[in-house]
């Protein structure tokens, strides 16, 4: 098998198409994989449609850096600050250009995705009955429930079918088989759904390791395009296992953002002035090195001997 | 004994009373997981509490919490799964109670986060549901929590994130809500309760420092009185007990 | 919390109900807690609807004793042998009295149960389209796509909803959180649709070890109203990191099954004559022993430390 | 050199020439798992096989299987997960080819393994279709395995547990299958493959120490010879050799 392994350079130039349909992380506030996002917007790379049902702030700095044209998502702001300054600004005011919302709850957005990766035509929900998300998002269908006689509404949501998803793995190998674990939110019905998927692997280790525990792997290692091996990728957000959250950071942008040349500026500090991923680990130095997680709780060992 | 307390203290304690033991509890952030960890420590010992992201646990988590995402709600946890296992419980109808806020909520206990003005005349575009139209529509009884003032509680929101009562009375059964609805509305001044044929929402008790005359001028809607309506208990000795062995450094103090 | 803890007779005879819809088992030919289907046979359980894809040959067992009066699943047989004798004599002979069989494919079987699981009012299969499963199962309903203009036939298919569903796991506490580990079959959408479930573990261990390793759980405790300490629980099937198949036990079943009377005096010998499953296990002796899982083969460690 | 083969290690090798490299392949039990096995160490190294169980393994299993269960399956698995996960692949159209054997064929390619007769009027209660059915309907290339019999190979299954081409033709894409239908069909004696507008199948090739004549007697309807018929080629001393490597018992021998 041909090692998957290229750079965080490569995999969002040669990978994500203006237009694409992207899921930049999938776990809502959990392992998002903010060094794609810095990366989109240094590539400048145009009318993504944004998927994920939260990714906390990376879709408002997407916003914020005209990389985006519509958000199929169920929330968009900042989970530290709550509303994404970026994201009021191009629905309000259409700042830096008009944005298109398709919206979803939490559930039907994990549900559409669910239907995506199994192939259902369809995937019928109740939790968006009485939401005028139905009204305000089209494509979701207010039906009579077919097999009823009696009167039971349903909702039919359509399936999403993402053409690149991106997920911060805590350890995958050079073939794109990854372990997951902590919280998945949306993760592994994105994985399966995606046309292609790039990891960024905070470490890289033997296939071995992988399969020592196929349990742990949420997607087959052939849906995987692009490894890359980006320390902290998922920073300022927590990884499982690895790093802690800044919540500083989502702090500091919740403030620089209310303006928008507050954000501009914010931009060139800690986007646009860094090349890449490793600069910015450097800018944060002892301040990345004090969110590494240096306690050890590990999970009791399942045997998987065969005799 | 009655121990001194803040307003979001006593939120949070009126909150934690309304988890019954044993119940499975979407507690989603802030007021509401403190409010599980005093529930837990006094009279729901056996109270589980759920988080969108895919987390179950038994015990509130040990350290400080930014998101329920955090490494501390991850360790030691029941159950990390995905969103799709952990709200699929709720819309089977295995999950008693949901705890959501909200910027604007009617009389109803409708909730808008999305859109103020309404999806077709936006004034202000809020971040969304998030998980909150789920809760509201399929968890066995809503619970919200709310600053108490007349441009948030309002007679109608101009969009409905979050179902309540709808247009009140068989409006939610109408619509295919087979159960469910708002139980109590938690405010920094008051606590609604919804009664009536209608469901609207009726001052249910008064909290400390507050009187009924000031709560009306802060609502949107002509608030009338439950026929229950009370002061809202102060916090016992072993509410505030349970609140401090939980928030150790008096985040919620001020 | 209080413990779960009983034996497997308490657990048979108060948990489950004649003309109960339950699982035994829901990993195919992986963990089937044939212990329970021996224990419902001696406890002379009646008019069973046995849901599962495969369930190797528990079903045949369940069926030739008298204890179902319907199956819902996609296979019914004896993997080692392939036909299954009593299912056979069930449904041309009504021996011993007539059976109703409710077609599903393995992945039909497995989306029902997931709309069970997930609160689903049906689920859109396409995996039935061509198959006269819809044909014999007029539960299955073949229908337009409603979402579509074009001619899409769409299989809707209804959520399963068992009463009971038991489970082997290799190591549960006497809460009933559990972990499993390898292939998992339906599993998981059979205990999140289940009303209630039992769990046969091959080891009690303290909550700290399942807490150690959460994404290792498939269902919350809350679900699970029995755990029942019963080592090699599913044997003769085998268990992951416990214990192999015994498949010459599987082909001693289907020589004897083959007629009648010899199914009766093998009954009489592996299930009847026995008192519970301590009995079968010393009854085997060194052939259970030599079924063990010696070897170590474990998982590699993921870190859930928080700081 | 053609070394000597038995008629199983034929149709094992007849069936690994149908995996393609890189291919993602319902694998299942006995001749094809070899069948895969053979494939990845000579022409496909980097075909994968899924197993409805759960399992997707890059590399065959090291021990003897009875079940696909069995824990030498689940050991160094590529990824261990629910028949959902790994049958939802297939209906989403992410999967090359499937594997599944059966007790009726038609013309068409159809399959029956739930009940001779049909449903109706019953002769006899096979086990039903596991999950051939969803391999059939979803595989893009569904490749059958049977023993070459005339009550076998039947004009007409009384009952279609597995969709081939149905009744020929566009029946299958009318029936809502938009993609997929009958391959090959591997037996004992030849290998058949669809032809013409209606799609039936026709003769392919004649395993070595057969004849033409023979295989249409032992054929339920009036088989016709496809325009490339040709003898199936002998295993290469090659695939003999990776048959060998894997078939280290000579299980397949006899």
């Amino acid at each position: 098998m041909k090692s998957k392994l290229v750079s965080l350079k490569e995999a969002v130039r040669d990978v994500i198409k203006d237009g694409d349909r992207v899921v930049i992380g999938a776990g809502l506030e959990h392992a998002i994989p903010f060094a794609v996002t810095f990366e989109l917007i240094r590539q400048g790379k145009r009318n993504l449609d944004l998927i994920a049902p939260i990714s906390d702030a990376s879709a408002d700095m997407l916003i914020g850096a005209g990389c985006a044209s519509s958000v199929t998502g169920a929330w968009v702001g900042n989970v530290s600050g709550g509303l994404g300054h970026n994201y009021r600004r191009a629905m309000e005011q259409s700042i830096p250009h008009p944005l298109k919302v398709n919206d979803f709850s939490n559930f039907s957005l994990a549900m559409a995705l669910m239907a995506g990766a199994y192939g259902m035509p369809f995937v019928p929900v109740r939790s968006l009955l009485g939401s005028d998300i139905t009204q305000s998002n089209p494509d979701h269908r207010l039906l009579q429930n077919p097999l009823s006689d009696e009167s039971d509404p349903v909702v039919l949501v359509k399936p999403l079918l993402p053409d690149v998803a991106v997920f911060s793995v805590p350890r995958s190998d050079i073939f794109g088989n990854a372990h997951h674990w902590g919280s998945l939110g949306v993760t592994q019905e994105a994985g399966l759904a995606a046309r292609k998927v790039i990891l960024l692997a905070d470490e890289i280790v033997d296939t071995s390791i992988i399969s020592s525990d196929p349990n742990r792997v949420l997607f087959p290692g052939f849906k995987v395009v692009a490894v890359v091996h980006e320390p902290a990728g998922q920073y300022p957000s927590p990884l499982t296992g690895c790093w802690r959250r800044d919540n500083a950071f989502f702090n500091d942008y919740h403030q620089h953002s209310r303006q928008r040349d507050g954000y501009l500026s914010w931009l060139d500090e800690w986007v646009l002035s860094l090349p890449d991923h490793a600069s910015l680990r450097a800018k944060l130095g002892g301040r990345l090195s004090d969110l590494r997680i240096k306690g050890q709780a590990f999970s009791a060992p399942a045997n998987f001997a065969s005799a | 004994m009655a121990a001194a307390f803040s307003t979001q203290e006593l939120m949070i304690i009126a909150s934690a009373r309304e988890i019954q033991d044993g119940e499975v509890v979407f507690v989603g952030m802030r007021l509401p997981i403190t409010a599980f960890g005093v529930a837990r420590l006094t009279h729901a010992p056996n109270a589980v509490g759920l988080f969108e992201c895919g987390i179950l646990r038994n015990e509130p988590a040990k350290d400080m919490l930014y998101t329920m995402s955090d490494p501390p709600n991850q360790q030691d946890a029941a159950w990390c799964t995905g969103t799709a296992q952990v709200m699929g419980l709720l819309q089977g109808g295995q999950v008693d109670a949901g705890f959501i806020g909200g910027a604007e909520i009617d009389r109803f206990g409708n909730i808008n986060t999305s859109y103020i003005g309404g999806h077709r005349q936006m004034k202000t575009k809020l971040p969304g549901s998030g998980g909150a139209a789920d809760i509201a529509a399929m968890s066995k009884r809503l619970l919200a929590i709310m600053n108490h003032e007349p441009h948030r509680l309002v007679r109608r929101v101009g969009y409905v994130t979050s179902p309540g009562g709808l247009d009140g009375g068989t409006s939610r059964r109408k619509a295919g809500l087979a159960w469910g609805g708002t139980a109590a509305v938690i405010t920094d001044r008051a606590i609604l309760k919804p009664h009536g044929e209608e469901g609207e929402l009726h001052l249910f008790s008064v909290h400390p420092g507050h009187t009924a005359d000031e709560i009306k001028a802060h609502t949107g809607w002509e608030l009338k009185d439950h026929p229950l309506l009370a002061p809202t208990p102060e916090p016992s000795a072993l509410e505030m007990d349970a609140l401090h062995a939980i928030d150790k450094d008096g985040f919620w103090r001020s």
